[in-house]
């Protein structure tokens, strides 16, 4: 039990770690970071697969696609402007009062059932795999047509136009 | 005949479309024929609708055309309704509508825009036959809609002129606020009766008792509605700037058909209002005040199309008198002679600024009787005709109204016999100053002048032998006839008329009131034949011909003097003010107010649309956290 | 089902046609392709309206998708017909821009027809992707990329919030299929109150694609940075896709009386600020293209009537609206491409004169302006009808009359344009309208009046 | 396994919902107050992220698979508006050598 806020504490110090770094490259690393613990709080949940495909694809894949973006656009430090003190201090207390706002309107502070594992089997490769093939079949097959369109879109827009048209 | 009444509003649609698309490829003659043909097919129609429905036994028909909006309990069929007050319109409407085509025929012979405007003119009217036939509001609505559009777009005709082009939107912005009211109104006759059908609102209506609040709103928001379209108090002031368009355009939609629009619908919507003393109360005193205020301003005009103008808006506000009253068919009998004698006013007006080379000033006018006389004369008919006098038209139907008044509120009338006097001055100071004395044009302009073409006169006299017998179908029962008008409109009014009562004065009083106002209006026409015609007055700024006085015997000096005093000055300096500052500057004011308050706004609010980003999301945010605080209050 | 393998078939065709060069064929294909979906939608049309849903319930093509499918591909085969030569002035990939377009259509033809919060996701997930790609084709033009950035980022910022209304929705419901949603409601004695945190996320999402007011703030810069043609696309085949899915969750899943009193507040004051923020701005506007950005707003608001006059009639007052506000773009839409082709710059004054030199484009232009600011006999006023009488009898007289004062500011800016094609003059040479044009401003401006005379045969369609 | 996945055992499901808030609203904070464009892309992938645990702890509480197959959706979509949203940035940065939002404020009014 004390392992979930153990890692809670971890993800949200990390992930302010990641808004508050001056250096974008130190917030890709912290953001890595958060994900990683995100990964762990997969395990606990027993959602292997999740947390499996959370390690590949978005610590692998997507954060390093940043990163890689990042340091081909060569933005330090010092290539980044930060806003105002005054417009940091807004944007923290909009941010807050969002919190306080949802979480007041989920009532999420009082008290609730804990979280028990009814079918630990679910969040396995076999058991996701036979929903995923069987009751979520269209989706899965339409979210082609949404990789294929970003790709196009990708190679399109990032493409050196060869000449001025 | 009755079931092809949609044949009526057909054929001006098809002139409409064949002018409208071929008027690049069409010779003028063509179009005009076309324009005026179609009209008089529709005419004919409606007289065979008329004949039959006299005769009838049953007098409303509703005639299903297809069902048009459907949406759950909501039926709104595209119908028509013939009964006689529509039937009475269409006649209005067609007949007059035929008369102004064949007279534009001749007066807008050397436009370029010549098919272009006739096509305007045929639309105009089948979208005004649509706002008499409809049999609910919603097709009423788009007849109202559309004439307001084609009003736009005749009295920006000359759009050449950027007076001309703020005349017309001044006239759309005061009709949109009216639109505003009559729609608001419809949406709540919806809300209150379920249905928009005049067959089923009504009868609904007349099982409630009197000042039902909801009935008083509606029929406060549909007065409102009347007078954006009728050019009452406090949005009249569209009207005589919209005398930019053509004259037949002032004729046909500025003095015959549409701006009575909104006697007509209230006059259909006639037992809510009856139901509603209250809104009658306000409609006869704004009608009363109307009436007042724009003959005093008429009194110093010297243009002669504003001077009709302001009579018109006079006149309008007498049928709202009527109507405030409770005098349904008073109102509508002055619909009519109204419109004979009115339309006749402003061809005539046209065809004298047509031999005066587009000359509206009548001080450059004068000694115009020999040159045109046949515009003369019928000009003269029409003057009678409005100051009362009988037995000319407009007596019949005045009398009516004020007997009427005289019978709900002695200082009503008394208000409504002083504006009668005035109308009867200005009128003749008009005719005066256009055909006596001497002429005070250039010499060009003498030189050119003419009495207008075949095509001008025909209709002038139509419209003047009109004017002299119209009044006939409406003779009272103490002068020997028995009102066939008012029989005949019965079954329109009869739920209302239950309510309200007969006219219950002795003929003494009958006779009274008659003689009062014809000596009334008879004595303001020899004030104004003293002043203009005798004393050859002319309305110069500000310098008064010494010189002519001098020659005047003592006598004649004496009265003008005290006239001058007594009268004339007071008089000027209201009709003055009421112009400068009530019309000019307090509601024109306001309605240019209105939308420079929402254009600031404009400029305002677009600068919340501050280009960055991070500003967007920072309302956004806002945004979201507002609902997320609704929810966390209301879960 | 068919129509979405076969337009999104048809897009991989078009690229491959891209491939070989084939640039002649691109729209022909495009347009043939677009037909036989057409003809496959109408297929669906079931007239005892009692379809089941497919794939182990995640769609559900019934005649309400069957309406809406059919319309986006109508609307956006009116739109492409635009594009002949247009791409092409823009970039040497046109394949690609056909094919993104049909990427986008997928994605609306799911959203018109998903019976599953996932389907829901992932079709308007395909959609925006699409269009974030499409807003910024122009490469090397500055406003261009500045709207597809601003796009992209409010757009992902957004659909944060939208996917945190589903989760909300499941975990109180634990099941993202519509119906189940709705049998929970039925069923729970005490509905969880995350449930309705969901339901407030969902319409801040929704809210946001759709464009209103206050997460309307992207709409005005990205419809004026992106390609017009592109702008006509989001301005119209996007928002009424977004408020098919929009009614569906509503009438579907959360239409219960406790539901609507909680939900249907939100919406009102959506719905006023809209209104109010689309009109008012729009007047102070000095080009054509951002003053219909704005005037886009304000139709969400009016839409969003049928939302709160929630009933069985909102399906085709949805429709009907949207189908008049559809048409009557397109034509302003294809207008402006040619004033903005000839003459370069879209402010008011490039439409003087118009009316004399142009009268066809001056005309349709015309009518398309009276249908959008709802005047009688024209589709708008049909539309706009149905949404003020639904409000009504749902007693919202207040919001009824707010919307149309509102209506009455409408009227002015529209009117701009007409005034100034037809009671402005101006030296001009003739613009010359392309027959492709022609044929579509032509077919809309009859639709716009068949519609405004005769509704019955759309309105009863659903 | 068995043993870490018991450590949760007990964890009331209300904490993860607040937990879940608290990374959302972090990363809301990140969107409001950094300037460039790809930091605040990364704060958008927090707040994806956010929700996506809370959807994969609903799904577990509910002992219902659909929930992580969803999640499963939500990262193939994140992939696909990373590529694109990197493309796009990349674009901007070809045109104006820079990826802050505040230069990019011509289009407005």
């Amino acid at each position: 039990m004390n392992l979930f806020y153990f890692i809670a504490f971890l993800s949200i110090f990390f992930s302010l770690l990641v808004i508050f770094s001056k250096n974008p490259v130190y917030s890709v690393l912290y953001l890595i970071v958060t994900f990683f613990t995100l990964t762990i709080h997969y395990i606990l949940l027993n959602a292997q697969f999740l947390a499996i495909v959370n390690f590949i694809v978005y610590m692998g894949a997507i954060m390093v696609l940043f990163l890689f973006v990042l340091m081909l656009l060569n933005l330090n430090e010092d290539s980044e402007p930060m806003k105002s003190n005054l417009i940091k201090v807004a944007g923290v207390v909009a941010g807050m009062c969002l919190l306080v706002t949802l979480v007041g309107s989920f009532r999420a502070l009082g008290d609730s059932d804990p979280l028990i594992l009814k079918n630990p089997e679910i969040g396995l490769v076999k058991n996701l795999g036979k929903v995923l093939f069987d009751e979520f079949l269209l989706p899965f097959e339409i979210s082609s047509i949404l990789l294929l369109s970003a790709m196009v879109g990708a190679v399109l827009l990032a493409k050196k136009d060869p000449k001025k048209i | 005949m009755i079931d092809f009444v949609w044949l009526v509003p057909l054929f001006p649609l098809i002139g409409f479309l064949i002018i409208g698309l071929g008027r690049n490829i069409l010779p003028k003659a063509v179009a005009g024929f076309i324009g005026s043909l179609t009209v008089l097919l529709s005419f004919a129609v409606s007289i065979a609708i008329f004949v039959q429905l006299e005769s009838s036994a049953v007098k409303t028909h509703i005639v299903p055309l297809f069902d048009w909006i459907r949406a759950g309990n909501l039926l709104v069929p595209f119908s028509f309704q013939v009964d006689p007050l529509s039937a009475l319109m269409l006649l209005i409407v067609t007949g007059i509508g035929f008369l102004i085509h064949v007279y534009s025929t001749g007066y807008m012979h050397h436009d370029a825009g010549f098919s272009k405007f006739f096509s305007y003119l045929n639309l105009f009217i089948f979208f005004m036959l649509l706002l008499v036939l409809g049999s609910n509001y919603i097709v009423m609505f788009i007849g109202w809609e559309g004439v307001g559009l084609c009003s736009y777009l005749l009295i920006g005709f000359w759009y050449t002129n950027s007076a001309y082009a703020s005349a017309a939107k001044k006239a759309f912005i005061m009709n949109r606020i009216g639109d505003l009211g009559f729609l608001i109104g419809v949406f709540l006759i919806f809300a209150t009766f379920g249905s928009l059908e005049f067959a089923q609102v009504f009868p609904q209506a007349a099982n409630l008792a009197p000042n039902n609040p909801f009935l008083i709103l509606i029929t406060i928001l549909l007065f409102i509605g009347a007078t954006g379209k009728s050019a009452q108090i406090p949005l009249f002031t569209w009207l005589p700037d919209a005398m930019a368009g053509p004259t037949p355009v002032s004729a046909l939609i500025h003095a015959a058909t549409m701006v009575t629009a909104g006697i007509y619908m209230i006059a259909r919507s006639n037992i809510l209002f009856t139901l509603a003393p209250l809104t009658l109360e306000i409609v006869a005193i704004i009608g009363i005040a109307t009436a007042l205020l724009a003959a005093t301003i008429a009194v110093t005009q010297t243009d002669i199309k504003k001077v009709l103008a302001y009579s018109t808006v006079s006149q309008l506000g007498y049928m709202f008198l009527a109507l405030g009253v409770g005098a349904y068919t008073g109102a509508m009998f002055h619909v009519l002679t109204h419109a004979f004698f009115k339309a006749l006013l402003f061809l005539g007006a046209g065809s004298v600024i047509h031999a005066m080379s587009n000359e509206q000033d009548m001080r450059a006018m004068g000694g115009l009787k020999k040159k045109l006389p046949i515009t003369f004369i019928t000009m003269l008919i029409g003057t009678i005709a409005i100051s009362g006098i009988p037995p000319f038209s407009g007596f019949f139907s005045k009398d009516e109204i004020l007997a009427h008044t005289y019978q709900h509120s002695k200082t009503l009338w008394v208000l409504g016999v002083i504006g009668a006097m005035f109308t009867a001055f200005y009128m003749f100071r008009m005719l005066f100053l256009t055909f006596y004395n001497k002429f005070r044009g250039t010499h060009e302009q003498e030189h050119h002048l003419h009495e207008s073409p075949k095509s001008m006169t025909i209709p002038l006299i139509v419209l003047a032998a009109l004017s002299v017998v119209g009044g006939f179908i409406g003779i009272p029962h103490i002068l020997g006839g028995h009102h066939w008008l008012s029989q005949f409109l019965a079954p329109v009014f009869y739920q209302s008329s239950v309510r309200t009562g007969a006219l219950t004065l002795d003929h003494q009083t009958e006779f009274l009131l008659m003689g009062v106002s014809v000596a009334g209006a008879v004595i303001a026409a020899l004030i104004a034949f003293v002043k203009y015609s005798k004393n050859n007055h002319v309305p110069l700024a500000d310098n008064v011909d010494r010189g002519t006085l001098a020659r005047l015997s003592y006598h004649k000096y004496y009265i003008d003097e005290i006239y001058d005093f007594a009268i004339s000055k007071p008089l000027n300096f209201l009709s003055g003010f009421f112009y400068r500052v009530v019309d000019k500057a307090a509601i024109d004011g306001v309605v240019q107010g209105l939308g420079r308050a929402t254009t600031e706004a404009s400029k305002g609010l677009r600068l919340l649309q501050s280009g960055n980003i991070g500003f967007y999301i920072f309302m956004m945010v806002a945004g979201i956290v507002a609902l997320l605080l609704y929810g966390f209050y209301n879960i | 089902m068919d129509v979405i393998i076969t337009i999104s078939l048809l897009a991989i065709l078009v690229l491959y046609l891209g491939l070989f060069k084939a640039a002649k064929a691109l729209l022909p294909v495009t347009l043939v392709g677009l037909l036989v979906a057409l003809g496959l939608t109408f297929n669906h049309w079931d007239l005892a309206n009692n379809t089941k849903s497919i794939f182990s319930g995640m769609l559900l093509f019934n005649n309400f998708s069957v309406a809406f499918s059919a319309l986006a591909i109508i609307s956006t085969f009116l739109i492409l017909m635009l594009s002949k030569d247009y791409f092409e002035r823009i970039s040497a990939n046109v394949a690609e821009y056909y094919t993104i377009i049909l990427f986008a259509l997928t994605g609306i033809i799911i959203i018109a027809s998903y019976h599953n919060l996932s389907m829901l996701f992932i079709g308007i997930e395909i959609m925006s992707v699409s269009l974030y790609i499409l807003t910024g084709i122009k490469k090397r033009d500055y406003a261009s990329n500045e709207a597809a950035l601003k796009y992209f980022l409010m757009g992902a910022f957004s659909t944060g919030f939208l996917l945190f209304g589903i989760t909300l929705l499941y975990g109180a419901s634990g099941s993202f299929d519509l119906t189940e949603i709705r049998n929970y409601v039925a069923s729970s004695e005490e509905i969880s109150p995350i449930f309705y945190a969901g339901i407030l996320l969902s319409i801040i999402g929704l809210c946001f694609k759709a464009g209103a007011a206050p997460f309307h703030f992207w709409t005005p810069d990205v419809y004026e940075g992106a390609p017009t043609l592109i702008t006509a696309f989001m301005s119209t085949v996007v928002k009424t896709a977004v408020f098919a899915a929009f009614l569906r969750l509503f009438y579907i899943s959360l239409s219960s009386v406790t539901l609507q009193e909680f939900w249907v507040p939100v919406l009102v004051v959506l719905a006023s600020l809209s209104l109010l923020i689309g009109n008012i701005t729009a007047v102070y506007q000095q080009h054509f293209k951002r003053m219909l950005a704005y005037s886009s707003i304000s139709h969400v608001g009016y839409l969003l009537f049928a939302l709160i006059a929630l009933s069985s009639a909102s399906d085709s007052a949805v429709f009907l609206y949207a189908a008049a506000y559809t048409i009557a773009s397109i034509i302003a839409f294809a207008a402006l491409m040619v004033v903005q082709k000839q003459v370069g710059n879209d402010s008011f004054d490039n439409f003087n004169g118009l009316g004399r030199k142009n009268p066809l484009l001056a005309l349709t232009l015309t009518i398309s302006m009276l249908s959008l600011a709802g005047i009688p006999l024209t589709a708008g006023f049909i539309g706009k009808f149905m949404m003020f009488t639904g409000a009504l009898s749902t007693y919202h007289t207040a919001l009824t009359v707010f919307a149309v004062l509102n209506a009455i500011v409408g009227v002015f800016y529209y009117l701009r344009v007409v005034v100034a094609m037809y009671f402005k003059d101006a030296e001009r040479n003739e613009l010359a309208v392309p027959v492709y044009f022609k044929i579509v401003l032509v077919v809309s401006t009859l639709a716009t009046i068949i519609i405004g005379v005769y509704p019955g045969f759309i309105a009863d369609l659903i | 396994m068995e043993s870490i996945t018991n450590s949760i055992q007990g964890v009331p499901l209300n904490h993860y919902i607040l937990f879940c808030a608290i990374l959302f609203s972090i990363g809301v904070m990140g969107v409001l107050i950094r300037r460039n464009a790809i930091v605040i892309f990364m704060s958008v992938e927090l707040m994806l992220n956010a929700v996506n645990l809370l959807l994969t702890a609903f799904s577990v509480h509910h002992g219902d698979a659909s929930g992580q197959v969803f999640v499963f959706f939500v990262m193939a979509l994140a992939a696909a508006e990373v590529a694109v949203g990197l493309a796009i940035i990349v674009m901007i940065y070809r045109n104006t050598s820079s990826t802050d939002i505040n230069v990019l404020n011509r289009l407005k009014w």
